[in-house]
């Protein structure tokens, strides 16, 4: 149905294999159908495989495969899960965050559209290991065909017994609902999704407490990423050696990348973490024109310059010593024709529009920048405004409850810091840029 | 409670008491001007203003966080503005982003002067100004101030009529939620959301529903700016030109607590000119309702300002006279206290008696019907100082005073407005020949009373009251009264002590308040001063009424 | 005729006080235009010039300001005469009269000409004094009296139970018992030179010796400033300090009390003038010390010009006095056409109005101008050695009556010429210093006047001792 | 922190005073002189019939500025009377049926008998409506009452009365030139 550039992919790539953890079923014809995934081997560790393990076993066997969060934090998922309180009582809820919202990220959307089992073994896996009765899939709203797909794996999970009461014959049972986001960004923070799921408007909670502690329902409460989730199997199979055998030692695993922009063939690829960048650009058919910069992580990371993506690898340690991310593997090079400043402005606005409007920094602070950027992109720009669209990030970078700020903020800021010249170009566009900046001062006031 | 731990604020050592919002710690015991705009200390917290930002000593080094919704902990290390730079300058951004769509219009906001939004511009702010018209959200809507929300559809407006009592200026709104809050946790009545996102998100009721609950005008005053307004108030005054004492609820048994806010400068002589909550967390919290909240406008109407005598009016001096000589021919007299007038004046109501010997009676008590407590600021009960009179001694026998009417011939009503209880049973009084009245309004008892002498109203007079919880709580007088020549309950029934052999001779509300406490013991070591502005507990041995919860 | 010539003396002795209160109460309201004028000459404004009396003709008078003296009597006069409710009634009223008798009583020792010595036909010789009343301890009778003013002050601020009266009156009363002890120390080193307290003693002694401005200098400047002081004026008018004290002790007082008080003050002004003018400008005497005369028979002489001089040359005298009378006048009426061009800055139709009246005053000033130029001309010309009556008394020839009478005249004019030479100097000082501060007036007064004055004294004391 | 004046060093002459004196006298005689023979002009004028052009900044009566309605510019802020240090100013407000202008005065009267023409009012108005520029520095009354003025008669003054070349104030409402301005406003050309 959904015809993406990059299929068919190499299975091999400069005579290495490429991983094919989480993309396996994807060229699969009917994969997403219960019968096709099971002949690939979906569902092969819901028996004994996995219920004979207790559950710190499992905690433990996440822990040291080093998976770490897809959804763009990078949190450790094994850490996320021993954090969960034992024995309070309460019960716990498993969320999948199947909200994507990044721009620039569609391989959750994939995922479920071409694998849905396996994810839903994922869950299994994990609510089997943090004991949970009932989980979430928490799909963005806009995403009618993924939802039908996962409603109809779900059913026929159900129909064989794979979900329910005493999935596979043991004493684990697990329901699993999907619930339809009404396509709110924020609602991709784990507790703005969490407040989404329980009938509240869409907006983060104060931490603490952490959803770990008090999340759904005032219940200990995971909320993973698809992909993470979708690794789980995996690991469960092939062990956490198995599943360190591709990646770096920091960075253990492979990882989906949505890349887009100036590139011949985007699409959604599945490589080990540490590739380098160029090399992943050759990967995808190489680049179109001359490499200006590349958004490295989705558009809420800080940009890198051409020389930084020549440099950087695909994994959280070499992006964040470029004080960037990794994210949630949406790439976007761009090339030399790309006009910055009005790229900037798209995803200023972007944010502008998605900032839910609780904290006073972010909820005014994306709409000032985006304003001034209108303005500069328009021509209208002062000598000063750069600065102030720099400054005001700065003032609403880390001052939120969530982490939607800084996400907003450091675009904004990288883009300035290193594309500068050509706002300057567009402030110096506007002819009397220097006389508008001292009519601030001579403006009457209130002219009522 | 005495137990307190020791947190570092800028350096310094602090003792401040556990697990308390560090806001609170801040600005009390480590004496640092904490700004904030959603938290409220009656509220809960939010957190979604961040100009209470501290940084505070985490596992990974300095972090953010905000001091309204971090807790106090042994060896906390916290940095405020005062050494920290960072501080000072996120803070300046966060002033920044709230102006930003805020308007500059506090000349014609009647919030102006009691603002929080410009006591913490002065104190954090920018102070040079880099806005210009383009950034502000309303340049995409148009020149009636509104906005266009995410869907294109106008919103926002300088004057948008919430409720029957509540006026909503949009553009002022700094989304703090605290009314969002208050209705929903307070008032348990959600009327009020925040609808939209980002900058564009707006306060609103749902889709055709007033804002409309006894306690909405509340929402005005915890409002940081000037967004709600309340309708009574409206233009009304600037609020630097008044000046308020602090007095209770008179209507109610809670006994709320407020403050009178009056101007008596400028040629329009003195009138009051609104009520206020006054915050006391063991009576009434932050809240009164908007029934007491109006009660100041009785305060200059249908006043009884001078005497009446034989169906005629006189000078309160010749009323006065007419009475004593009305109680010194007297057989029997019957007097009657009022749960609605201050404990020292009912204890001036006894101490007449007294001199008048064996001729008087006491009675006490009302007939109007008492309600429900609503569990905010209001016990439900009309007659707010009926526990006062109860501990004076007082009983409630008003059945026994219509059962032998006949018996006297002289009636004296202090402030007890009989009729409008039940014109039916006090009917019955008017087989006493010489019925006396003394009221701060021209009221029923007054129109059936031969002689009636005015006095100073609630707000007029200085004196104590106790509440259905048993908490004697302190009126003050505000200087405006409609006529100079009235005088409180306590002393006009001093005045017609003349008629006895040894008149009383009190000079002030404080003999009355010595008489009372001669005549209640549970009164015993209470002075003024120890009242306060914040009451005091009397032992509740001879309670009869059943406390009724403070607010939530 | 005869009687009158007869009782001569009589008739001039009752005359006298009439004649000589008539001419200070004419003097008195020239004083105080001389002040307003003269404040405005010195401070660059034109000064009075709105009050004026419509005459036909469309003239209107307006006499220099002269017009003001007159609405400012009947404003005073007829203006409610408010007693202050919280005054002692007696004393308040009685305050503003003492300064005024005192005033009054002052000139009636002072010598206003050479006594008149006449010897009628068929009566006895006659000598009229110059005084009105001829005390030879006039002088001190003078201080006497003169120290009586400050009463005035003082039960006037008292009574009038304000505080600022009272603190008027008192710095004024402590101001002026002060600077009597250096105005009697002051005038003790010329006493000792003339030997006499009589005020005409006094200006004869002036006459044959010198003025007493040129034998007591120092004694002159003390005198001058303790009269500064005695009289209120600035720079010693602590009294009124209108920036501390609102008017000082006449705050509460009005109408014709208050021009009681004022009136007093021109009046010592006046006086004070009169008797500087008397006690070291040689009061009535034409000239400073006795003239040399080259053309004597042994050479030089020296020639006393003193009364018996001024009779012997009537003629001469009195025509030159009219001479210098014209000439002022003609300076007068240069003043006029001087300031009819100050006015230039004016509406067309209120200049016409002015060069009406400035050539009227103008005009008169000429005639008057050439009218005494003329009498003194011929006076000079056509007279010639005065008539003897052939009787000669006290070593001097005595003259007919009318020759008294005119010499009489004509040394009033030089007193009155002297006085106001010294009030203007009053005047002239007001608008130059600023007003001392209390201290500094008292520091003034006790340390420095009365150690100079002692001082004085001993060295003038020293020097008669050794000269004779 | 007050200010410290030095005394100024005066030499021995000065000390003694009395040499300055004389000084001081010669001054004013000086000037004496000059005004009785030479000066033909004094710099004062002769008041009423001749008057000095008030300066433009002269603080004379109060004018209450107007929209092009006609109605007052003021929007009763109080901000006027607050900063009053006379407290002169009595406003009594009421909600305009305009919802651009919100706030209006029903009342608006000034006691000029308390006025101590200090202009504090005019600059504390934040939107321009009172002025002192009426050059009416003189106002007489038979009581007291007169010197109230009110609302009505603070806006009685005709627009010829002020100078056509007082652009601020002819853009401002009320003024000749507001409609260009508004135009000019409303196309975002105003600077």
């Amino acid at each position: 149905m959904t015809t993406l550039h990059g299929f068919p992919q190499p299975t091999h790539w400069k005579g290495k294999e490429l991983p094919r953890i989480l993309s396996g079923l994807f060229q699969v014809e009917n994969g997403h159908t219960l019968a096709v995934a099971k002949q690939h081997g979906v569902y092969g560790t819901i028996g004994p495989m996995l219920f004979d393990k207790s559950q710190l076993e499992l905690i433990e066997l996440v822990k040291d495969s080093g998976l770490r969060g897809r959804g763009g934090a990078g949190f450790p998922t094994g850490m996320k899960w021993s954090f969960v309180p034992r024995g309070t009582g309460k019960p716990v809820y498993l969320v999948i965050n199947a909200d994507e919202g990044e721009p620039g990220t569609f391989k959750d959307r994939l995922c479920m559209t071409r694998d849905p089992h396996l994810l839903i073994e994922g869950m299994i896996i994990t609510g089997y290991a943090l004991g949970v009765r009932t989980a979430y899939i928490y799909v963005r709203g806009e995403m009618l065909p993924q939802i039908t797909r996962l409603n109809d794996a779900i059913k026929e999970a159900y129909d064989a017994g794979l979900l329910g009461e005493n999935i596979g014959g043991s004493q684990y049972s697990l329901d699993i609902y999907v619930h339809r986001g009404a396509g709110a960004y924020i609602c991709g923070e784990e507790t703005g999704l969490i407040n989404s799921l329980e009938g509240f408007k869409g907006q983060p909670r104060l931490k603490p407490p952490f959803p770990a502690v008090s999340g759904a329902f005032a219940s200990p409460t995971v909320v993973n990423n698809v992909e993470t989730i979708m690794a789980v199997p995996y690991i469960l199979k092939h062990g956490a050696k198995g599943y360190r055998a591709f990646g770096t030692d920091k960075s253990p695993g492979s990882k989906l990348f949505s890349i887009s922009g100036d590139i011949v063939k985007p699409g959604v690829y599945e490589v080990p973490l540490g590739m380098s960048y160029m090399e992943f650009f050759e990967l995808c058919g190489g680049l179109k024109g001359e490499l200006l910069g590349c958004i490295p992580g989705g558009s809420s990371a800080p940009v890198l310059s051409a020389d930084e993506t020549r440099k950087a690898t695909l994994d959280y340690e070499s992006l964040a010593s470029l004080k960037s991310m990794l994210g949630s593997g949406a790439i976007t090079p761009f090339n030399t024709t790309t006009d910055v400043p009005k790229f900037l402005q798209t995803i200023a606005r972007f944010y502008a529009h998605e900032s839910c409007g609780q904290c006073t920094p972010c909820r005014e602070g994306t709409g000032y920048v985006d304003r001034v950027l209108d303005k500069v992109v328009d021509g209208q720009g002062r000598d000063g405004d750069i600065d102030l669209i720099k400054d005001l990030a700065d003032s609403y970078e880390w001052t939120t409850i969530c982490a939607f700020a800084p996400g907003a903020a450091w675009p904004v800021q990288s883009f300035i810091a290193k594309y500068r010249e050509h706002f300057q170009r567009y402030i110096d566009k506007n002819p009397d840029h220097a006389a508008a900046r001292d009519l601030v001062t001579q403006r009457p006031g209130a002219f009522w | 409670m005495a137990d307190t731990i020791t947190i570092n604020v800028d350096g310094k050592d602090v003792q401040v008491p556990p697990r308390t919002q560090l806001i609170e710690a801040l600005r009390g015991p480590a004496n640092t001007e904490t700004p904030a705009f959603c938290y409220h200390q009656d509220l809960k917290v939010a957190g979604n203003c961040r100009i209470c930002l501290v940084e505070t000593e985490g596992p990974r080094g300095w972090a953010l966080g905000i001091s309204c919704h971090l807790q106090t902990a042994p060896g906390l290390k916290v940095r405020t503005q005062v050494s920290s730079d960072k501080i000072v300058k996120l803070r300046k951004g966060v002033m920044e982003f709230l102006l930003v769509n805020h308007p500059l219009d506090c000349p014609i906001c009647d919030k102006a002067g009691e603002c929080t939004l410009q006591e913490h511009y002065m104190g954090q702010g920018k102070h040079e100004s880099r806005l210009d018209d383009a950034v502000g959200k309303q340049y995409k809507g148009g020149a009636d101030h509104r906005f266009l929300d995410s869907k294109g559809i106008e919103r926002g407006g300088k004057k948008i009529d919430l409720g029957p009592s509540i006026v909503l200026d949009q553009e002022r709104c700094i989304i703090c939620t605290r009314c969002v809050r208050f209705m929903s946790d307070v008032a348990k009545s959600p009327q009020l959301d925040i609808a939209g996102r980002g900058d564009h998100a707006y306060l609103t009721t749902f889709p055709d529903e007033p804002l409309n609950h006894e306690y909405d005008l509340n929402t005005a005053d915890i409002c940081p700016v000037g967004a709600l307004t309340g309708k009574h108030f409206r233009f009304q005054q600037r609020v630097w030109m008044l000046k308020s004492v602090e007095s209770i609820d008179p209507s109610d048994s809670l006994g709320a607590n407020l403050t009178i806010d009056y101007n008596n400068s400028g040629s329009e002589g003195g009138k009051v000119w609104r009520l206020m909550p006054r915050r006391n967390p063991d009576v009434n919290k932050s809240w009164i309702a908007n029934r007491t909240r109006l009660l100041y406008q009785n305060l200059a109407v249908n006043r009884l300002t001078d005497g009446k005598k034989a169906g005629g009016d006189c000078t309160i001096e010749d009323a006065t006279i007419a009475a004593v000589a009305a109680l010194k021919g007297a057989k029997r007299v019957a007097i009657v206290a009022s749960g609605h007038l201050t404990t020292e004046d009912n204890a001036a109501v006894l101490a007449l008696a007294e001199a008048l010997g064996g001729k008087a009676e006491v009675f006490g008590g009302s007939w109007l019907t008492v309600g429900k407590a609503d569990g905010i600021a209001l016990s439900g009960d009309p007659v707010a100082n009926r526990k006062g009179v109860e501990l004076l001694g007082i009983k409630d026998n008003l059945d026994e005073l219509v059962a032998k009417a006949k018996d006297f011939d002289v009636l004296l009503v202090a402030g007890n407005d009989l009729w409008s209880a039940s014109a039916e049973k006090a009917a019955k009084l008017e087989v006493i020949p010489t019925r006396i009245a003394l009221s701060a309004w021209v009221d029923a008892t007054v129109a059936k009373a031969t002689i009636a002498i005015g006095i100073r109203a609630w707000a007029e007079v200085r004196g104590s009251m106790v509440n259905c919880n048993g908490r004697v709580q302190l009126l003050q007088a505000c200087p405006v009264v409609p006529n100079s020549q009235l005088e409180a309950a306590w002393s006009v029934l001093t005045a017609l002590s003349k008629a006895a052999a040894k008149p009383l001779t009190w000079a002030s509300e404080v003999d009355a308040w010595k008489s009372a406490q001669a005549r209640g013991s549970a009164f015993a070591g209470m002075t003024y001063r120890s009242i306060g502005p914040m009451g005091q507990q009397v032992a509740l041995s001879t309670t009869t009424v059943q406390p009724v919860a403070a607010g939530v | 005729m005869d009687f009158l010539v007869l009782n001569f003396d009589i008739i001039l002795t009752l005359l006298k006080p009439v004649l000589i209160f008539a001419l200070l109460f004419q003097v008195l309201p020239l004083l105080v235009l001389a002040e307003r004028r003269g404040a405005a000459i010195i401070q660059d404004r034109p000064g009075p010039n709105r009050a004026a009396i419509s005459l036909p003709g469309g003239l209107k008078l307006r006499g220099f300001g002269m017009v003001f003296n007159i609405a400012d009597a009947v404003k005073l006069l007829f203006k409610e005469s408010f007693t202050a409710p919280f005054a002692h009634k007696w004393w308040y009223i009685l305050a503003p009269a003492i300064p005024v008798v005192t005033a009054i009583l002052t000139p009636a020792v002072l010598p206003w000409f050479a006594p008149i010595v006449h010897k009628p036909d068929g009566g006895a010789l006659q000598v009229v004094s110059g005084q009105i009343f001829d005390a030879n301890v006039g002088l001190l009778l003078l201080f006497a009296i003169g120290s009586l003013s400050v009463y005035g002050v003082v039960l006037g601020s008292w009574a009038s139970n304000s505080k600022f009266s009272l603190l008027g009156g008192l710095r004024a009363s402590a101001m002026m018992i002060s600077y009597e002890v250096s105005m009697g120390l002051s005038v003790l080193g010329l006493i000792l030179l003339v030997g006499d307290f009589s005020l005409t003693r006094i200006v004869e002694w002036q006459t044959y010796h010198a003025w007493g401005i040129f034998v007591q200098p120092v004694g002159f400047f003390l005198f001058l400033i303790s009269m500064f002081a005695e009289c209120n004026r600035n720079p010693f008018d602590v009294a009124e300090g209108e920036s501390e004290l609102v008017a000082g002790f006449h705050t509460e007082f009005a109408s014709s009390k208050f021009m009681l008080f004022m009136t007093a003050e021109y009046l010592h002004v006046l006086l004070a003038s009169v008797l500087i003018a008397t006690l070291y400008l040689g009061g009535y005497s034409l000239a400073p010390f006795p003239l040399p005369y080259p053309f004597g028979a042994q050479g030089v002489e020296w020639v006393v010009i003193d009364t018996a001089w001024i009779q012997a040359h009537l003629g001469h005298v009195g025509g030159a006095m009219l001479i210098i009378g014209g000439l002022t006048m003609l300076f007068l009426s240069h003043l006029v056409t001087v300031h009819k061009r100050a006015y230039a800055a004016q509406k067309p139709s209120d200049l016409a109005e002015r060069a009406k009246e400035s050539a009227l005053f103008a005009g008169l000033f000429m005639f008057l101008a050439f009218a005494m130029v003329a009498g003194g001309l011929f006076a000079i010309v056509a007279g010639g050695p005065t008539p003897l009556s052939g009787v000669i008394h006290e070593a001097k020839p005595v003259y007919p009556l009318w020759v008294g009478i005119t010499t009489a005249v004509i040394q009033l004019h030089i007193v009155l010429g002297k006085t106001l030479v010294v009030a203007w100097l009053f005047i002239w000082v007001r608008w130059t210093l600023p007003r001392f501060r209390y201290d500094q007036i008292m520091a003034l007064g006790w340390k420095i006047m009365i150690n100079i004055a002692l001082v004085n004294l001993l060295v003038t004391a020293l020097i008669a001792k050794l000269v004779k | 922190m007050a200010k410290i004046v030095p005394r100024p060093n005066l030499s021995f002459w000065e000390q003694v005073y009395f040499v300055e004196i004389f000084k001081g006298l010669a001054t004013t005689m000086g000037h004496a002189i000059r005004n009785l023979t030479g000066q033909t002009k004094f710099p004062t004028v002769s008041y009423p019939e001749v008057q000095y052009d008030l300066p433009r900044d002269y603080r004379a009566r109060h004018r209450l500025m107007k929209r092009p309605d006609g109605s007052p510019r003021c929007v009763a802020c109080f901000m006027c009377s607050t900063a009053c240090p006379a407290r002169c100013i009595n406003i009594v407000a009421e909600e305009a049926p305009d919802k651009h202008i919100e706030k209006r005065p029903v009342r608006f009267e000034i006691d000029l008998l308390l006025c101590v023409f200090c202009g504090y009012c005019v600059e504390a108005c934040p939107c321009d409506a009172i002025r002192m520029d009426t050059k009416l520095a003189v106002m007489a009354g038979d009581n007291r009452a007169d010197f109230v003025v009110n609302k009505e008669s603070l806006m009685e003054w005709k627009p010829t009365d002020y100078p056509a070349d007082d652009t601020q104030s002819q853009k401002a409402p009320g003024g000749s030139l507001h409609a260009q301005a508004l135009d000019e406003f409303k196309s975002g050309t105003y600077h």
